[in-house]
Order: C-alpha cells, then sequence, then structure tokens
C-alpha cells in the first residue's frame, strides 16, 4: 500500500453505534468512532471498560449484538477474523493465539503460505520473517518452535504476524504488557513506521507515557461507555488517567521505607536453572522490597521458577528464616510461607474454563477448606473479599477466569497467590495489564506488605514501577546478576546501564529505551 | 396348537468356526419356523460370556422359553445362568461344551474337542513313525483350544515326537501366517504342523509355500472347513486329512429340540458327535459347498 | 464505584441444558425401547438391565477420575480378569480353613491388588512419564497375559462350597433393590462426594484443565494422576466382586473390550476425554445406555445377528448427535 | 541487517536428539534381536518382518496424519477388513468378463470406498460435531458388523483365477525388495510430502496445535481433519490392496485390533497423541519396532507362550521409557 492513494480524511474504518451483551449484561453499547489514515488513534479505559471487546468487534472476532462497521464509506460485514484480515483490518491480541507446536515463521504464514509448485516455500518464508522479526527488534529465529519462546518473544511473534502483510487497520490490544524497554521501543518506531505508511494505527495500552508519546488522538471508555475523544496535543498523562477513572488520582507510588537491619528472610546461594540462570546469589530481607530488572531473556522468570522447583536447577544452599530448604517444591515452598506469582496469567496462571472461586482458591485449598468437604459458602466469602480487595470487576460471580478482562484477571491471580497469607512474595510483572487507577492500588498493597514485616520480590519490565517501588535492585543479564543498586544508585537510567552494557551488547538498545522514557 | 418358543443362544461370529454355528442357527430357523408353524425359533448371539449371560437374563424376562437351546461359551461361568433358566420349567438343550452340572442338561449334543486333538496327533504319529519335529499353533485362550492341545500332547507324550513350539494366534488366518514365517525361520527342520483350526491352516499353507521349504511332509487343522475338505477330497499330499468339528451340530440340537414340540418324539440324553478323521474316501459326507464355512 | 463492582450478582445457577444431555438420551433411549417391545419395560428386565449395567457403571466412575485428571486408561478391562483371577485363586486356597469367610478375606485382598495395579499404571504414567494410552496398552497385555497364564489357558472356577454364600452378592437384593445396584449407587455417591466435594477432586479437574497451571498453584500433578489410578484400580476391584458371583470363574477372556465400553460410557456422559471436566452421574447415564442398547438388540428381532454391531454404532452416534443437538 | 537475517534463516537445520528417539529404539531393539538370537538377523526373516510390517505402517501412515490435526481412528483394522470384502467381491464379480484386469478395476474401486469410509469418519466427527473416539468407535462396529454380513460370519475369498496374476502383489519383489515395501516406501514418501511440504501439512497440524488459532487465521479446521480422514481412508485401502494376494480371503477376523497397533506405531514414533506434531518416519519406525517384538517373542525360548503378551506390554513400555532418557 502506499500513501497515494489514502485520503486522510475518509475513516479507514468507522464504527456506528457498536455495541455487545453477554446473556443479560451488556459490556459495550454506542460505541461510534472514526478511525482515520495515518493516525495513531489510543484507547484507554479502567481494566473491564470494553476496551478489548471493542477491538474484537472491530476486527471480526466477535459479532457485534448492535450497530455496523463502514470501511472506506461503505458497510463492512466480517464473519470471522479471517474475512477482516482479508479486508485489510488486523488485531494483535492482548492474549497470545499462536500454535505452539510450530515455528515462528509457520506460525506467521499460517492460511497464507508461500508456495513453489506445490510445495511450500520454507525458504522465502523463513527469510521473509526474518526480516520482520529484525524490523520489530525481535530476537528468536524463523525455526524456533513457539511454544518454547519466553512470553516476550511471543508476543513480538504475534506482531510481526500482523504486520506481515500491508494492512489498512492495524489494532495493537496492549502489545507492550509483556515487553521490556528496547523491545517497547522498537514496537513504537514500528507503529510510527505503520502510520507514516498511511495505516490507521488503534492502540490500547495502559502505559500512559506510551500513549503520551505516540497517539494523535485518544478515545476514552468508561463502564462500556464512549466518553470522547480527544487530540492527544492536549492531554497529559494525569489528564488521560482522570478522564479513564473519573475522579482525581492521588500519587502513584508510595513513600519508601527505611529498610531495619535485620537478618535476611531468604538467601539463595549459586543457584543455576538449566536454559536459564548462572550461578545466581542473593539475600532478601524483611521489611523490604527487592526489584529484580534486566531485559527479556535475562533470565529473571527462569532463576525464579528454578527457585520454585518448577525448572531443573542446581543450588548450593538456599535458607529461608535461616532453615536450609533441601526439598524444593511449589507446595513446600507454599508450606514455608513463600509463593511466586507467574507472569504468564493465561498459561500457568488461571483456569480459564473454571469459575472464579475455583480459582481463587486453587492454591491456598487447605487453608480454605480446612474439612474434609469444600467449603462453599467460606469460598464465596473468599471470593467477596477479593473481589473488595483487589478492586476485581465482575459483574457476575459465575463467570468463568476467561471471561473476566485482561486486567482483572490479573488482579484474580494475585488475589490466588495472596490467599495463601505469605511471607515472602515473589511477583513476576505484579501489574501486568492493568489499569494506572489500580496500580496505585497494588502498589500500596506491596507497602502495607512489607511494612507488615513481609519480603516482596517485583520482577519488572516497567522501569519507573521497578524504581518507585523497589528498596534494592539487582539486574540481570545473559542469566547472571551483574548489578545491585541502592539507594539513589536506583535510577532507569541505572537499570538499563546495567542490564545493556557490558561484553556481547551493543550500545544501541539502551539509547532508544533512554530516549523513551526521557 | 398353542406357539412354543424355542431359544437359541449362540457366540457371535467372530471367527470361521463361530461363523458356521451362527450361519447353521440362522438356517434352522428358516427351515423350523416354515415346517413348524406353531414353533418360533429366536436365535440370539453374544460376544461373550457376560454378554451371553445378559442375553440369557433378557430372553427369559419377558416370555417363558419353551426350550433354550445354548453353545455356552465356557461350561463354569454359563452353568449357574442356564440353571436359572431351567428353574423357570424350560428344556434345555447344550451343545458342544457341556455344563459342569449335567443333570441341568435334557438335551445334550456334544463335540468332543479332546478327540479333535487325540485322533489327529495319532494318525499323525502314526505318519510320521512316532519320530520327528513338530511345531503347533493354538487358538484363543479357552477352554476349546485348551482341550484340544490337551487331547493332541498327551498323545504324542507316548512318542518319539518332539513338540518344538506351541503359540497361541488366536484362530486368526494372519497371525497363523505370521507365526509360520517365525516357525520356518526359527528351526530348519520341522516334518510336521498341527494348526488345530483350519482358518490358521489356511494361513499356515500360505507360509510354507512363501518359504519353499519342502521337508514339511504334513500341514493339518481341524473343524472340518469348506476350503480344507476341497483339499482333503483332492488328495492333498500335505493336508490329507482333517477332523469334523462341525458347527453345523447346533442345526442338529434345534432340529431335535423341535421334534420334542412337534408332539410325535420326546428326545431326552446324551448325542455324543465323534470325530473321525475325514480323508478323501469319505470327505463327500462333511462337504457342504453352500456353508460360509 | 466500588459499591457497585463488590456487590456481585448472586444470580441463581442456571440449570444447565448442556449437563442434561446424557439423561435425556437416556430417557430416548428407553422411550423408544418401551415403543417397540412390549418385555423391555417389565419389572425384570428393567432390574436385569441395571443390575448388569453395574460392572461398566463401577468402572466407569473410576474412569472418570482419571480421564478427568487428563489421563486414560485402557487396561481396565484386562485388569478386571486378572484381579478376578486373584480373588478367586485366593479365596479357593483359603475355603479348607476359613469356610465361607474366605470370601470376605479374598474380596480385601483383591481390593488390595486393584489398588496395586492401579498404582503401577499410575507410577508408568507420572514417574515414568510415558503416553497414558501407551502405558496402558502395556499393562493391558501384562495383566491379561498374567490371567492367562493363571488360568493355563482355561478357566479359574471358584469353589463350589463358595458358590452359595457368595450368590446374594449378584442375586441379592436389600429392600428390593439388587446388591449390585446398591453397591454402584454406593461408589458413584462416594465418586461425586470425593470429585465435587473434596480438595482432591478440586485438584483432579485443576490436572486435567491445565496441568501447568496447576503445577504452578502447587498441586503434584504426579500425585492426583496417580491417585486417580489408583482410584480406578479400586473401582475395578469392586467391581470384580460383585462380578465372580455371576459367572462363578475368571478365563482369559474375561472383561475384554470392556476399557472401549468404559470410555464410552464416561465419554457419553459428558466428562471430555481431554481432561478437565468429569460428570459421574452423565458417566452411569452413559453405562445404563449402552446397557439398554444392548438389551433392546436382544428383545428386538428386526436386524440380523451379524449386524447388531453395526446398529449399536448407529445408535451410539445418533445418541451422541440427539445430545449434541439438544445443545 | 537483511544479510544477517537471511544468514539466520539458511543456518543448517539442528539434529533434535528427541527426534532421533524412535530409531535409537529401533536399532536397539533389532540389536538386542541379532544377539539373542542367531535365526533373527537372516535374510529370510528380516525381509519377512519388513514386508509383514507393511500394513500397519501404511496405514499408520494414514493415522499420523488423523492424530496430527487433533483427532483418532479407531475404526482403521474393521475398515481394512471391510474394504477388502468390497475388494474381493467386485473382482471376483468381474472376473469372468474382465479376467485379470478384474484386479486393477477392483483396486482402484477400493480407493474410492476406503476414501468414502474415510470421509463417513470425518464428516461424523467434524460436521457432526462428535468425539473422534466415539465416532469411529461406532463406525469401528458398523464396518466390522458389515464385513460379517457380507461374508456370512465365514470368509469371503478371491476367485481361483485370480490369484496367480494378484499373488506378486505380496510376495513379488522389485531389484530384491519385496513389493510391499516398495509401497510402503512409496506412501511413506508421499506422505511426508504433504505432511511436511504442503499447505495442507502445515494447517494439518496447526488444526492440531490450536483448533482456534488455525480458526482465525483463515484455516478451516473441519475441512483439514475430514481430509485427513480420507487420506487415512486412501491408506486403509491400500494396505488392503497389498493384502489380499498373501492369504486370498476376508473374513471377519481380518485387522482386528490393528488399530491398537496402528496407534501404538503412531506414540512410539514421536506424534503427539493430543495432536499438532507429526512425525512420519518415526512412524514406520514404530511399526518395525512392535513387528520385530512380536517376531522375538517367536524366535526365542525364554517366555512361556501365556506369557508373550506380558512381555511385549513390558518391552514396549521399556522402550519408551529409553527414549524418554535419551532425550
Ligand atoms: N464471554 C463473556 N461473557 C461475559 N462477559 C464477558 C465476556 N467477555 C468479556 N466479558 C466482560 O466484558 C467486560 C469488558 O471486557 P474487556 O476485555 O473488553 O475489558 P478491557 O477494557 O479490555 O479490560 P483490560 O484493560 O482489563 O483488558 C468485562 O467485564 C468482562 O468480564
Ligand atoms: N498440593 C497437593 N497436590 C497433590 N496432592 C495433594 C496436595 N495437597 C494434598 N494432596 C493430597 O490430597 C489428598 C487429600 O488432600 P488434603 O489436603 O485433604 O490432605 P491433607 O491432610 O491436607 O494432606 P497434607 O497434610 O499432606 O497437606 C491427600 O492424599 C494429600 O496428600
Ligand atoms: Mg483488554
Ligand atoms: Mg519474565
Amino acid at each position: 500500500m502506499t500513501r497515494a492513494n489514502v485520503d486522510p480524511t475518509q475513516p479507514a474504518l468507522r464504527a456506528e453505534g457498536l455495541g455487545k451483551t453477554y446473556g443479560a449484561v451488556t459490556v459495550l453499547s454506542d460505541v461510534t468512532l472514526d478511525i482515520l489514515p495515518g493516525e495513531v488513534h489510543a484507547i484507554i479505559g479502567e481494566n473491564g471498560a470494553g476496551k478489548s471487546t471493542l477491538m474484537k468487534l472491530l476486527s471480526g472476532h466477535v459479532a457485534p449484538s448492535v450497530g455496523r462497521l463502514l470501511m472506506g464509506g461503505s458497510a463492512a460485514e466480517f464473519p470471522d477474523a479471517a474475512a477482516a484480515e482479508a479486508a485489510g483490518v488486523v488485531l494483535v491480541h492482548q492474549e497470545i493465539l499462536l500454535a505452539p507446536d510450530l515455528t515462528v515463521a509457520e506460525n506467521l504464514f499460517l492460511g497464507r503460505e508461500l508456495t513453489r509448485g506445490p510445495m511450500v516455500d520454507d525458504r522465502a518464508m523463513n527469510r521473509r520473517t526474518a526480516e520482520v522479526l529484525a524490523s520489530i527488534g525481535a530476537h528468536c529465529h524463523p525455526r524456533d518452535r513457539v511454544g518454547s519462546l519466553p512470553l516476550a518473544q511471543r508476543q513480538l511473534v504475534q506482531i510481526a504476524r500482523a504486520l506481515l502483510e500491508p494492512r489498512t487497520v492495524v489494532i495493537f490490544d496492549e502489545p507492550t504488557a509483556v515487553l521490556a524497554n528496547d523491545e517497547v521501543a522498537a514496537l513504537l518506531d514500528v507503529v510510527r513506521g505503520l502510520r507514516a505508511r498511511g495505516a490507521a494505527v488503534l492502540y490500547i495500552s495502559h502505559r500512559l507515557d506510551e500513549v503520551e508519546a505516540l497517539a494523535d488522538r485518544v478515545t476514552v471508555l468508561r463502564d462500556g461507555r464512549m466518553i470522547g475523544t480527544w487530540p492527544a496535543a492536549g492531554l497529559t498523562q494525569r489528564a488521560m488517567a482522570d478522564l479513564m477513572v473519573g475522579r482525581e488520582l492521588g500519587t502513584l507510588y508510595p513513600p519508601k521505607r527505611t529498610l531495619p537491619a535485620v537478618e535476611p528472610q531468604l538467601v539463595i546461594d549459586a543457584l543455576s536453572v538449566d536454559h536459564g540462570a548462572v550461578q545466581a546469589s542473593l539475600a532478601l530481607r524483611p521489611g523490604e522490597v527487592l526489584g529484580i530488572g534486566g531485559m527479556i531473556g535475562s533470565g529473571r522468570t527462569e532463576l525464579f521458577e528454578g527457585l520454585m522447583g518448577l525448572r531443573p536447577s542446581q543450588a548450593a544452599r538456599i535458607t529461608l528464616g535461616g532453615h536450609e530448604v533441601t526439598h524444593r517444591s511449589v507446595r513446600d515452598w507454599q508450606a514455608a510461607g513463600l509463593v511466586y506469582l507467574t507472569e504468564d496469567r493465561k498459561g500457568k496462571g488461571l483456569l480459564l474454563d473454571e469459575p472464579l472461586a475455583t480459582n481463587l482458591t486453587l492454591q491456598a485449598l487447605d487453608s480454605v477448606h480446612p474439612g474434609t468437604r469444600l467449603d462453599h459458602a467460606g469460598e464465596d466469602r473468599a471470593l467477596d473479599r477479593a473481589v473488595e480487595t483487589y478492586d476485581i470487576r465482575v459483574r457476575n460471580r459465575h463467570l468463568s477466569a476467561g471471561q473476566l478482562s485482561g486486567g482483572n484477571q490479573q488482579k484474580l491471580l494475585l488475589a490466588k497467590v495472596m490467599l495463601t497469607d505469605p511471607a515472602v512474595v515473589i511477583i513476576d510483572e505484579p501489574t501486568r495489564g492493568i489499569d494506572i487507577g489500580n496500580k496505585s492500588q497494588i502498589y500500596d498493597f506491596i507497602d502495607r506488605l512489607v511494612r507488615a514485616g513481609k519480603a516482596v520480590i517485583v520482577i519488572s519490565s516497567e522501569l519507573p514501577e521497578l524504581v518507585g517501588l523497589s528498596d534494592r535492585v539487582l539486574v540481570m543479564r545473559g542469566g547472571r546478576i551483574v548489578a545491585e543498586l541502592t539507594g539513589d544508585a536506583i535510577t532507569e537510567q541505572n537499570v538499563v546501564y546495567a542490564a545493556t552494557s557490558g561484553e556481547g551488547h551493543e550500545a544501541e538498545p539502551q539509547g532508544r529505551a533512554a530516549q523513551t522514557y526521557a | 396348537q398353542d406357539k412354543r418358543t424355542i431359544a437359541v443362544s449362540i457366540p457371535a461370529a467372530t471367527h470361521g468356526w463361530t461363523g458356521g454355528v451362527v450361519y447353521h442357527a440362522e438356517q434352522a430357523e428358516k427351515e423350523i419356523e416354515a415346517a413348524f408353524p406353531n414353533i418360533d425359533v429366536i436365535v440370539k448371539t453374544s460376544p461373550s460370556a457376560t454378554a451371553q449371560v445378559s442375553a440369557l437374563e433378557d430372553l427369559s424376562a419377558g416370555q417363558t422359553l419353551d426350550a433354550l437351546v445354548i453353545l455356552p461359551f465356557t461350561s463354569e461361568e454359563l452353568t449357574g445362568p442356564v440353571e436359572q433358566v431351567k428353574s423357570n420349567g424350560t428344556y434345555i438343550a447344550v451343545v458342544d461344551r457341556g455344563l459342569t452340572d449335567p443333570t441341568i442338561q435334557d438335551l445334550y449334543v456334544a463335540g468332543d474337542n479332546i478327540a479333535v486333538g487325540a485322533n489327529t496327533a495319532k494318525w499323525m504319529a502314526e505318519k510320521l513313525g512316532g519320530e520327528g519335529k513338530i511345531v503347533v499353533l493354538r487358538g484363543i485362550p479357552t477352554v476349546i483350544d485348551d482341550e484340544r492341545i490337551q487331547g493332541f500332547t498327551d498323545v504324542m507324550k507316548d512318542t518319539n515326537i518332539e513338540i518344538l513350539d506351541i503359540q497361541y494366534a488366536n484362530w486368526n488366518q494372519d497371525e497363523a501366517f505370521s507365526l509360520m514365517q517365525d516357525y520356518l525361520a526359527k528351526y530348519p527342520h520341522i516334518d510336521a504342523v498341527w494348526a488345530n483350526d483350519d482358518d490358521m491352516l489356511l494361513g499356515v499353507l500360505e507360509a510354507v509355500k512363501q518359504s519353499g521349504r519342502t521337508e514339511i511332509k504334513y500341514a493339518l487343522g481341524g473343524n472340518g472347513m469348506k476350503d480344507v475338505i476341497e483339499m482333503v477330497k483332492a488328495g492333498d499330499p500335505v493336508t490329507p486329512i482333517s477332523t469334523p468339528y462341525p458347527p453345523s451340530m447346533i442345526k442338529s440340537a434345534i432340529y431335535m429340540t423341535a421334534a420334542q414340540f412337534s408332539g410325535q418324539a420326546p428326545m431326552r440324553g446324551n448325542f455324543k458327535l465323534d470325530a473321525p478323521l475325514i480323508t478323501p474316501e469319505n470327505a463327500d459326507q462333511f462337504y457342504f459347498p453352500d456353508s460360509p464355512f | 464505584m466500588t459499591t457497585v463492582t463488590t456487590e456481585i450478582a448472586d444470580a441463581p445457577r442456571r440449570i444447565r441444558w448442556a449437563d442434561m444431555g446424557p439423561f435425556i438420551a437416556l430417557a430416548l433411549v428407553v422411550l423408544i425401547g418401551t415403543l417397540i417391545n412390549t418385555n423391555f419395560a417389565t419389572g425384570t428386565n428393567i432390574a436385569n438391565v441395571v443390575t448388569r449395567s453395574a460392572f461398566i457403571a463401577i468402572i466407569a466412575v473410576g474412569a472418570t477420575f482419571v480421564i478427568s485428571s487428563g489421563c486414560l486408561d485402557l487396561s481396565v478391562g484386562s485388569m478386571m480378569a486378572f484381579v478376578t483371577g486373584v480373588m478367586i485363586l485366593t479365596m479357593n486356597r483359603l475355603e479348607p480353613t476359613m469356610g465361607a469367610n474366605a470370601i470376605l478375606v479374598g474380596a480385601g485382598f483383591g481390593l488390595i491388588v486393584g489398588a496395586l495395579c492401579g498404582l503401577l499404571n499410575g507410577l508408568i504414567v507420572t514417574v515414568g512419564k510415558i503416553e497414558p494410552f501407551i502405558a496402558t496398552l502395556g499393562t493391558m497385555g501384562i495383566f491379561r497375559a498374567l490371567i492367562t497364564w493363571m488360568s493355563d489357558g482355561g478357566s479359574i472356577p471358584i469353589e463350589r462350597a463358595l458358590r452359595d454364600p457368595y450368590r446374594p452378592v449378584y442375586f441379592g437384593n436389600v429392600l428390593g433393590i439388587p446388591l449390585p445396584v446398591v453397591v454402584t449407587l454406593a461408589v458413584v455417591l462416594v465418586g461425586a462426594f470425593i470429585l465435587y466435594r473434596t480438595k482432591y477432586g478440586r485438584r483432579c479437574m485443576a490436572a486435567g484443565s491445565n496441568a501447568d497451571v496447576a503445577r504452578f498453584s502447587g498441586v503434584s500433578v504426579a500425585r492426583v494422576r496417580t491417585t486417580a489410578f489408583v482410584i480406578q484400580g479400586l473401582c475395578v476391584a469392586i467391581a470384580a466382586i460383585c462380578y465372580i458371583p455371576r459367572l462363578g470363574a475368571a478365563t482369559p477372556t474375561t472383561g475384554q473390550l470392556w476399557e472401549l465400553q468404559v470410555i464410552t460410557a464416561v465419554v457419553i456422559g459428558g466428562t471430555l476425554l481431554r481432561g478437565g471436566k468429569g460428570r459421574i452421574w452423565g458417566t452411569v447415564a452413559g453405562a445404563l445406555i449402552l446397557e439398554v442398547i444392548a438389551n433392546l438388540m436382544v428383545l428386538s428381532n428386526m436386524v440380523s445377528e451379524y449386524l447388531v454391531a453395526a446398529v449399536q454404532g448407529v445408535i451410539i452416534i445418533l445418541a451422541m448427535l440427539a445430545h449434541r443437538f439438544i445443545k
């Protein structure tokens, strides 16, 4: 597609009176929206506001209950996602949707394989895949099996899949939630490139800095309704947040605490994890938030999954509360008061087909149900408490976990892990997909935990969060812990520098990342 | 004249011989119902002992049976259930395998599986002059198979004939073919083969033919399958005999039972079918070109 | 805002039509049976059919656990034959010294053997990490060979002296309800309690629904699955205890192809073959459907004996289709 | 940048040890065979074993498609018997007018019947939306009943006049390679080409790996799966064509329990039973492993005839374990 035959005043895609109801529940009503070619149009709103639902309606993944779509002035109907793609509208999902057993290239070209005669042309597809991957800054190989890739790489593969062909409308639903800084920066460049080529881009993100840096116009959704559309130029991040939430927001991060000088609660000595971490050592004190920074693929998730016994690993010595830990399984750790919250809520966190209460109590079955029988009343009470504490927006307690919005799933996952009443919590990407209004609630919650003498490890790819929350930061690179930052040394620049500099790494990503958050 | 019901319970047609049983039972049903309008014959097949017990319950639950003709899967398992049926005054005719309590049987048409094995063994031992090496294929692990093998090995014990090997081929032509190929690979010299059943014999012959081995003097089966009797009639040098174990014994039993009700001929007692050798001379008596078996 | 969201709508649980499928299919089959054959709806016939379905139903309750937890057990039919054989041999051995008490001791021993057989399957699958289909196909061969070997290819009958005292276990009744039906009910109630009302049941479903999520939630998937196989083994042993007085012997063909019937009953009952959803009562309906169809085949004279299997196949497919359309 | 990435794209494919599992297991079994029995490694024996494994191997190639696409087919054994029966009847009917050409026409007709049987399975599964396990269990009963009915429970032999011209198809050879082996090779090569080198193969794996993803990528999962069943039907018909000259008849026992052997071969070969990954060459290794084990059971004198099935079960489990450890 070239810019020449695009009329910038004629909407590439127009929604008229779009609405969606599930049973008796209306999750989206009366949305009328123009998406112009050559603009980046951001959609913001709280968790459960209906953003993902709207995107699914626009891209043929879900059929609207009322309303219609127009493309280039004439009515468009998408019976399924493939039809929408054929018309030039593509959605990059909030959740990963790829075939795990196929390679990266096979996934990218699924349904539109290149052929030479009767044969698929793997050479050409691999080459083209490598180009697209490089253009968005992904580091995986066209022949890698998707199931073996880390979450962030899978997200990049999804993005690459959407960008393989020229598109009229590209919709990104929280594309950066699982990405770290350098990937984010590369992706923002890609989005700008799309805009420059005249594509219409719809962009959902809870990282308002990205929205500010990128968007031409901003549409705000609240409780399934459209609040309005504004040009981005006049909107500050704070103004956007206020529009989303409908009230004034306080400060995001709690004030830093003073650390008591006590013996460490958790000591890890030389833990190595297969295909992950190398000889990692760390100590965690009660009352402390320890941040773990690093780029994607630096082995942060692997290190802690190894610690939990979820991956093959070897350690010289690990102690918890002064006692050596010899047998490491999630169950044993939990009994000793340590829990880990996964970054992959869909694959490893929640049973998507099961009801909320079942998910909530799965990890804490023994404490929620002290007797032999399941205590359904107690379970319902626990759900009520969790809904209140974590502000989970659900309209019906019989929904299955998969029917919650992404952010609300994340809150449910947090509630599930916290139900075990742990003394040490390891949270991998605590606010992934959570809206700005709720973020501070989760930060406060972590603050309260450590003030009560518990200890928290936060693994985060979101630099402001890492810096704003941590008392101490360890930075990983290539599976090793390469830096420890304390006090005033905890800055975004220092984290980025430690995560990227050194042998084997070119300095370029650092520059780009620093630039994004400057 | 009141209506009489004869129920016939037999194994399902899972291999050649039971297929023959089903065929003859259905023939008998047609013929008798045509000949005696007051007699209703119901033929039911069952794939297992458990299913056969169920079928007996089903048949006797809704109606009073005047007679039951049964070819039991196994003696032990069916004795109790048949006794149950008898307690309603039903006339019981048992075919092939006798019940463990013979007093239940009003009529018993017996096949003699031990004789099938023993007669074949005697003939083979005599022809081989009491010397030689042979291999044996057996069927599905059941009483019939067990009795035949027992009859055969008991006779062979008193000779100098060495049984090189006995393995299961499940009364299946294919498995018999494979097994015979393997026997041939394993033993450089085999004087004779006994396949315990004509279905398996066909597989054996094919394997021998393919191997081109000529030292095998005899390959014998049993049951009197149509194709094998044709070979006997033609004076085949390798398969000059068979032993009858005619599936038509079910038909005989049904006829005898029907005779009971047509009023003229009370039938009680045991009728033992012998297992005489089928030779080129008498083969015509055992040849039924229209039978599927 | 907060008040709105915390007050979760406590909408009454809807009756799920989808879950009624197996019962509707059962009703349909029974209705057809009543229409085409007058002997079908007689008390004795119904009692016979229900009593008989006890074996498959009891084993299928165990299979519901195994399948919900994300596995499959093809060895149940052979295991049934093996356990039956071991029990009869034990009872026969003990009879001279203990008399009728040999039945009790033998049954207890059978339960232990059943549990151990299940444990073997479970360990091969979980510790050996072998696809359940292959692992249990292997043990299916093993159990079948063992019973063939124990019976020398013939049969293992129970002592005459034990027949009469043992008889009521299949042919007796409590307040008019046949004993095997009582046993089945007990097994089903206990099974439903474990699957729906205990922590183990939760973990079982979680393991089948998404093994990774279960692992990350501290559920030992291996232990849960092994336990499911042990439950399966116990159910097989219970079925064997009820089975012996009916036929009085174990043979190498006992329980042949029951694994297919069991799995069919479970799946017709609405349990997902890929795990994560178990329907104990549906399983029982499934077992009854199979038995009623077999019964109708015997009662009606419409099809050639050669074609019985075909008609059964067609009816099963039609029942599943009907069930699908009701959804 | 572009030069760098194209270099990555063309990097040589790494040898994956995990994928070598079935071949290593085969080599192991053959090695053990050679060691424990001197008759094993003789030319005739090897030729026999390899030729015999042709049927299972050919059918298992089709099963690899069905399983990769996320389904299962339990009806292959019965379908094989049914197709064999239909082909023989056709050939016999045509023989008086066409002579030996009846074989060709009959074979062609068999291919059509096989494809239609596969289509039936496919449509029941995809249009009827019935769990493949149940759907094909139903058609398994149907096909088996049809062959029993066609043969009146006896056997359907091929005309004497056709035996000799047809015989070479099983017993003949090309340059010393038995014809069934040549046919197997052809089927495997075509199968591997379709599964690994065509769009259809890609989509088949995608449908098995994640049906939802395939669907929204514009892949018609129903069509892909139906096609897989048709391929399975064609493979069954090809196996039937090679099978007839071997014994010259179809009986109700033809192909009995082959479905289990076929699935075992596929899984031993490294294909995932849950779909998404297919290994055609591994499947062939799996079929050979099964046949070699059966052969060794007969050649060696170590086990009682009663226990053969047990030893086979143990060996299959051990082979899978070995294969696991190699990984
Ligand atoms: N299948 C469904 N059945 C019932 N309710 C549903 C279903 N799918 C989504 N919903 C509801 O629709 C609402 C909007 O969800 P949506 O995923 O669009 O939110 P979102 O704005 O994308 O939120 P987030 O920022 O958390 O991703 C939620 O309350 C969710 O529970
Ligand atoms: N997380 C788990 N994963 C797997 N099995 C479990 C788990 N927790 C308990 N079990 C097992 O489930 C069964 C019932 O669980 P329950 O929690 O009632 O037992 P428990 O007495 O609490 O066990 P424990 O004292 O070992 O925690 C027991 O056999 C127990 O060993
Ligand atoms: Mg969303
Ligand atoms: Mg991570």
